[in-house]
């Protein structure tokens, strides 16, 4: 009897479980039913939420128009971490789930094994894109990915206050902690209590790489670890850079930056409390919103070099690739060659202000039209940093290193030279005999 | 006397305005940024300054936000559900029923809540694999078992324990059986633990990503915490907060309205009467 | 002396089918504490059976293990006739009012009364005969629709037998259902029972500590002691003719006064006492196998004692307090000089407070209890008053 | 013979019928994932080379080689991680204790809009934990942060306080405080309400001061259910995983255990280096539990 109360009473329970199972049993055979008949289906995540999705869903759906396959969009976390764990997870388990994956540009090495080599669909067009992003996509000789949005540091500045200042954009560090003091000091002086000099990504976290990694290179002191493999961090220009860095906190940076990231920077900088901002190009179309306070104020420029050194841009975007665990190989190579083919990345750029990764695109009338300052980037992208990918697998642990060790140094709890000896003991041991 | 009664009066409700100002004012806050845009986020307001449902709009524009919200209900119910069957099945049996194993069993259930989500994730995503569930509900219904178990059945126990022995007693000599004892007897008393124990689950069910985001995959499945990140703006550095503040609000706007609900459930002095005179 | 020839009612042949209740050599333990201790008793079938005994003697475990609520660790139990220890208590035919009446909170008067009935799919119309027979019967009626948490202590009583009476069992257990009442009402609900106990002449076992209520209530009465049977019998019998000094003292209120002494002279039916407090009793009892010199405890209840004028006592004490309580009073004398305890109640009331007085101790109303705490026993029957 | 009686029997036979349910999900869930957990912790397995897994022993754990100490064991992060969330886990769980009990009794209170103040308090609980430790950064910015804006117009400060980084882990206890305490409040709420009235009404008659009866009624009387509280919130704690994660990422100053572990296990996928931490903290976890357990003599048996 007891048993039989148990079932009246959990029936409710019940069906709803075999609901959820016949549910199930019905999506999975609807989703990979379809196996080798008429066309494929291809699952593509190509992004979060909002613009970015529906950018790649346009193209995806032309591409299905004229290919006659199908294609499900799933979208991602917007959080890079987090869509890494979920493609790590997905791809470790061997899952077809999805077909072709967004990847970041710091990506490749960690997920290279899984990414189907794209040689042999490409017909040569790699060479199509800058350079230094192919290199980026190239593991072991195989391209296992092809750029798809390119993105760099800039620096954004007020051209208002830097006129009413008689100052010009600068193109050093020098010039740029020098001309923000400058401005902040008198902007104060007039009443303009909040205002602060420079902004950029101080929190721990891989913005902060980024960031560090453009004041070491420009000072001429090296990526951190070379393409070598030589880990390369602990020498005095990499010091100065740091200790430059340093000097900024509390003088011309708000205490607050060692927890910016890119959104606090450009809240601050779009409020128009900051004179310059180290940011990426998306904030341009922010801050000419047609509510921002500093509209038609903003002038961007490449990020300054040291004196004697070079400009240095650290190189962010993403790729597109396909997974080997996919059922249709070819079809989801034909979607990325696609997506990332000139003629799409031009739409995009128009529709979408997307930094395009084919020069060529760069010299298009409509998409400079669209978007004037994409003029100033392709000499960026040329020059553009990567971060030490040649660390492979081990990317995530050099960084997260070396951004621990610069925020030590910029929260003043250790001199920048013990922080980066320090670093570069840590990076041997994690080295171990080779990346 | 009276001017004493008076000041306390005022206190407490003092102490009661502070309370709720500390616990919404964020919440305000969200509701006030939720309908703001651009520049103004950055903007410390205490008013809002205009209507703007925009963002709302978009949250529902955008995405499947209906189907994630109905997920999300869904799988909260049937955690809630599973859970307090589960819970209150064996928390009679830990309370009120002496057997050898007991405390073993208690501590080894209390284990469960020890090891970290994310350590049990690769191990969880092999097994809603194995058993097919992958990217179905019923995977998160089942994997979300692993943190509202322990802590329905903890609670529960403790709070069953209490219940007068007589009141069993009497129950038993009437005829009844473990089960009516527990459906019929126990369980109306214990509505105060179950309903909190109950919104205890299902806000952790409603709240929860991390098994949320690594067991689903297609956005028709996926809940709303999920949804909510996978947010983004024009570019992957912006964050959208407008939207993200609007989605939050109507994320909680549910919970209120089941708290509100359930608030008769946790009136006091069920047991008055049962015993003693 | 077994407790076998204890139970023995003092009329009655034993006729197996006339007993409702039979324990045999039962026993009882939490772990290594020995709640009951080889009990063996008998209980007559419409019998109102009372266990009484000081907290912890055992007596609700006792009822509780009739009830099926504890097993036994060792001993048989046979419920008319039939042994029931491995039977669920459910089917043993009885129903149990508790101290605290274990009324479910959540259900008004008529669904409590009728949550057991349900369980035991009586049928609807029977079911709802049985309660308003049982409302009527407690004269409920007008609760019906209650919550317990709306009813007095004393109606929430009422219905807590009133559960008891729907199930119609052959016998009703009771565990010190009157405590939580008020006086005023112990005293109306204890009539009550009396009343219903007639009315409906069934089987009731009834624990209690109250003395009043076992003297009162009982046909029978069990007097247990940390575990054991002390004495069995009915109320006047166990009054009168106590077996032990623990059920001399248990019942009577105010208590039995006991005199601490040796045996002086022993006769045929006759001993004199030797009080440690001075003075020599002589009492009508069997000395049994004692000889002169050995410890005894004379025993005396306050009524007996004799308050004589002038100074022709054999014994003389100051008056500590007088305890005046209108039909009678109960005088405390100086227990220095007695070296015990001794109240009298005395319907003489014009003593005060410090006044020498001079009594007696009546030898036919002297007991007398050897070292081990045994009764000697009494030459003559107690005068045959019926019980209450 | 006869103690098997038939009640004892058939209420155990109850008891492991009645636990099964429960024990069977339980086996499902938990005792697969936690053991392989374990075993992998014993292995060098990188979730993205699976097929390269070897057993290596407690070398993860701790590990002497030329160049010095490896292991978890012998890693300052992890260390530091301990201590991080030792400290968290004090100082978070003594004040939402006592604030969750404040606001227990305050709700246990009769008074009008009892109801709305319940849902209201109930509010920060409700918000998910992504979001709302990312909208508590965003009102703690120091710059356009509505925190600071406050507290100068009202005249308490005078200058932006960096809240996210010189006073990081005041803002994570703050914002922990304020999401959890609704969790203790409403199973303190619920254990009062569950209290007999009696108790009260005889101490009210009699007199007693108000902070008497809380010190010797109230709080012995709740005590098992707070003991419980605390035992989940406390577990919850030292697992601190978002809030801080989304403060401050897997930065030094802050990193948690669980921080560390998801770290090592995720983004540097080092599957069988943080299944070694993850036990670790399992056993440390463990170990608090029981020595909590026991000094707070929780009632684990039944009387």
């Amino acid at each position: 009897m007891k048993i039989s109360l148990a079932m009246t009473k959990s029936a409710g329970i019940k069906s709803y479980v075999t609901l959820c199972l016949f549910t199930a049993l019905s999506t999975s055979t609807g989703a990979c039913g379809k196996k080798d008949k008429g066309p494929a289906e291809i699952t593509i995540s190509c992004g979060s939420v909002g613009q970015d999705f529906d950018s790649c869903k346009a193209g995806v759906e032309a591409w299905e128009k004229k290919s006659g396959n199908k294609a499900k969009l799933v979208a991602s976390p917007a959080s890079s971490t987090d869509a890494l764990a979920l493609y790590q997870q997905l791809l470790a388990a061997g899952a077809s789930d999805i077909d072709i994956l967004r990847i970041d540009v710091v990506w490749p090495g960690t997920l290279g094994g899984f990414l189907l080599d794209l040689t042999p669909y490409t017909k040569g067009a790699e060479k199509n894109y800058f350079a230094s992003m192919i290199a980026n996509d190239t593991i072991d000789g195989h391209l296992i990915a092809i750029p798809w949005q390119a993105d760099a540091g800039l620096l954004y500045y007020r051209k208002d206050l830097l006129e009413k200042y008689g100052e010009t954009p600068p193109a050093t560090w020098d010039q740029l902690t020098t001309a923000a003091k400058k401005i902040q000091d008198a902007e104060r002086a007039a009443g303009q209590k909040d205002l602060w000099g420079f902004v950029f990504q101080g929190k721990a976290y891989e913005g902060l790489t980024c960031n560090a990694l453009e004041w070491v290179a420009s000072y001429g002191g090296g990526t951190i670890v070379e393409p070598d493999g030589k880990i390369s961090i602990d020498n005095p220009k990499a010091v100065a850079a740091v200790t430059m860095a340093a000097s900024w906190v509390g003088d011309i940076s708000p205490p607050g930056v060692l927890a910016y990231e890119e959104e606090e920077a450009r809240g601050v900088f779009q409020s128009g409390n900051a004179v310059f901002m180290r940011n990426w190009p998306y904030a341009w179309a922010q801050a000419q919103g047609k509510d921002s306070p500093v509209k038609d104020k903003v002038g961007v420029i490449a990020l300054p070099k040291a004196e004697g050194g070079r400009g240095a841009a650290t190189l962010g975007g993403w790729n597109l690739a396909v997974s080997k665990f996919s059922k249709h190989p070819e079809v989801a190579a034909d979607l990325v060659l696609y997506l990332t083919g000139a003629e799409e990345q031009k739409r995009r750029a128009i529709e979408y202000s997307v930094q395009p990764t084919i020069p060529r695109v760069y010299e298009d009338k409509d998409v400079l039209a669209k978007n004037p300052f994409f003029a100033s980037l392709v000499e960026t992208f040329k020059n553009a940093v990567p971060r030490p990918t040649v660390a492979g697998g081990k990317y995530n642990e050099v960084s997260s290193a070396f951004w621990n060790a610069v925020h030590a140094a910029l929260a003043k709890e250790k001199p920048a030279k013990d922080s980066l000896t320090a670093l570069a003991a840590d990076l041997e041991r994690l080295k171990g005999g080779k990346w | 006397m009276k001017a004493r009664n008076l000041a306390t009066g005022a206190l407490f409700y003092l102490l009661v305005a502070v309370i709720v100002f500390s616990a919404v004012f964020p919440f305000y806050y969200a509701i006030l940024s939720s309908m703001k845009s651009g520049t103004a986020l950055f903007r410390a307001d205490y008013f809002p300054l205009s209507w703007n449902l925009g963002n709302y709009r978009s949250v529902f524009r955008d995405q499947p936000f209906a189907t994630n919200l109905w997920n999300s209900l869904q799988v909260s119910f049937a955690v809630v559900a599973l859970s307090l069957f589960l819970a209150i099945t064996a928390a009679f049996a830990l309370a009120r029923i002496q057997f050898r194993g007991r405390t073993l069993l208690l501590l080894t259930i209390l284990g469960v809540s020890m090891f970290p989500q994310v350590a049990v994730l690769s191990g969880m995503f092999q097994m809603i694999r194995g058993l097919g569930l992958y990217n179905n509900l019923l995977g998160l219904v089942l994997s979300y078992m692993i943190f509202t178990l322990p802590f329905t059945v903890w609670v529960l126990t403790t709070f069953m324990r209490d219940l007068p022995k007589e009141l069993e007693e009497a129950a038993i000599l009437e005829g009844a059986s473990s089960w009516v004892i527990v459906t019929r007897v126990f369980m109306p008393l214990m509505w105060p633990a179950l309903v909190t124990t109950g919104l205890l689950a299902f806000i952790a069910a409603w709240n929860e990503y991390l098994f949320a985001l690594t067991f689903t995959l297609t956005n028709d499945e996926r809940t709303v915490p999920v949804a909510i990140a996978l947010m983004s703006g024009a570019s992957p550095q912006e964050l959208p907060w407008g939207n993200i503040m609007a989605a939050s609000v109507i994320v909680t706007l549910p919970l209120i309205a089941l708290v509100l609900a359930f608030q008769r459930r946790i009136v006091s002095g069920l047991t008055a009467g049962a015993v003693k005179g | 002396m077994t407790q076998t020839q204890l139970s023995k009612p003092r009329n009655d042949a034993a006729d197996p089918a006339a007993l409702a209740i039979q324990l045999r050599r039962i026993g009882k333990s939490f772990g290594k504490t020995r709640v009951l201790d080889g009990i063996d008793l008998e209980v007559q079938r419409g019998e109102f059976c009372v266990f009484v005994g000081p907290s912890g003697c055992g007596k609700s475990t006792l009822l509780r293990l009739i009830a099926g609520l504890e097993s036994a660790t060792e001993g048989e139990l046979l419920i008319d006739g039939q042994r029931m220890n491995d039977v669920a208590p459910s089917k043993r035919g009885l129903a149990m009012v508790f101290q605290s009446y274990a009324l479910y909170p959540h259900m008004t008067v008529y669904q409590n009364l009728a949550f057991g009935l349900s369980l035991g799919r009586t049928e609807h119309a029977e079911a709802e005969r049985r309660i308003k027979e049982a409302a009527r019967m407690l004269q409920i009626e007008a609760l019906l629709d209650r919550l317990p948490k709306h009813l007095s202590g004393g109606q929430r009583q009422r219905v807590a037998i009133g559960r008891a009476i729907t199930r119609q069992p052959r016998m009703y257990l009771f565990d010190e259902p009157l405590s939580n009442l008020d006086a005023s009402l112990r005293v109306s609900m204890r009539v009550e029972l009396a009343r219903l106990h007639k009315e409906l002449q069934t089987t009731m076992v009834y624990v209690t500590h109250d003395q009043v209520e076992a003297m009162t209530l009982a046909d029978r009465i069990v007097v247990l002691n940390v575990g054991h049977v002390e004495q069995v019998g009915t109320p006047l019998d166990v009054y009168h003719r106590p077996r032990t000094l623990f059920a001399a003292g248990f019942l009577g209120s105010p208590k039995m006064n006991f005199l601490g002494g040796k045996l002086a002279e022993v006769g045929e039916h006759r001993v004199v006492v030797s009080l440690d407090g001075g003075g020599r009793a002589a009492a009508h009892v069997e000395p049994g196998g004692l000889a002169a010199g050995d410890a005894v405890t004379l025993g005396i209840r306050p009524e007996h004692v004799r308050v004589v004028g002038g100074d022709h006592g054999a014994f003389s004490a100051t008056v500590q307090l007088v305890e005046d309580l209108g039909d009678h009073a109960l005088l405390h004398l100086d227990r220095r000089q007695l070296d015990g305890r001794l109240v009298i109640k005395s319907v003489e009331r014009r003593v005060t407070a410090g006044e020498v007085i001079h009594f007696e101790l009546p030898p036919e109303d002297c007991q007398v209890f050897d070292r081990r705490g045994i009764a000697l026993a009494r030459r003559e029957a107690p005068p045959s008053t019926p019980a209450p | 013979m006869s103690d098997r009686a038939w009640l004892t029997t058939r209420r155990k036979r109850d008891a492991w019928l009645f636990l099964a349910p429960m024990l069977v999900v339980l086996a499902v869930v938990a005792a697969w994932p936690l053991l392989r957990t374990i075993w992998l912790s014993f292995t060098d397995t990188d979730l993205l080379k699976l097929d390269q897994a070897r057993w290596i022993g407690t070398e993860n754990f701790l590990s002497h080689k030329e160049d010095g100490w490896h292991g978890v064991l012998a890693d300052p992060q992890w260390w530091r991680s301990v201590k991080n969330t030792l400290v968290f886990t004090v100082v978070t769980v003594s004040i939402e204790t006592t604030l969750g009990l404040v606001i227990a009794l305050v709700l246990h209170r009769e008074f009008r809009g009892r109801g709305l103040v319940r849902a209201a308090v109930l509010i920060p609980w409700a918000i998910p934990t992504i979001v709302s430790a990312k909208m508590w950064s965003w009102m703690l910015n120091d710059q356009f942060g509505i925190v600071n804006h406050l507290l100068m117009s009202l005249g308490l400060i005078d200058r932006p306080l960096a809240w996210t980084t010189d006073l990081l882990m005041t803002s994570v206890v703050i914002v922990d405080v304020w999401k959890t305490t609704p969790f203790m409040a409403l199973l303190i709420l619920a254990a009062l309400q569950m209290l007999p009235k009696e108790c009260y009404e005889a101490a009210q008659i009699d007199g007693v001061h108000p902070l008497k009866v809380f010190w010797r009624v109230t709080l012995p009387l709740v005590r098992p259910a707070l003991m419980v509280a605390v035992i989940f919130r406390a577990l919850d704690a030292l697992r601190a995983f978002d809030v801080i994660y989304v403060l401050n990422g897997s930065a030094e100053q802050s990193r948690t255990m669980s921080i560390y572990v998801r770290q090592h296990l995720i983004e540097f996928h080092r599957l069988g280096y943080g299944s070694a931490a993850s036990t670790l903290l399992f056993f440390i976890i463990t170990l608090l539990t029981i020595l909590y357990i026991s000094i707070g003599r929780v009632r684990l048996e039944a009387d």
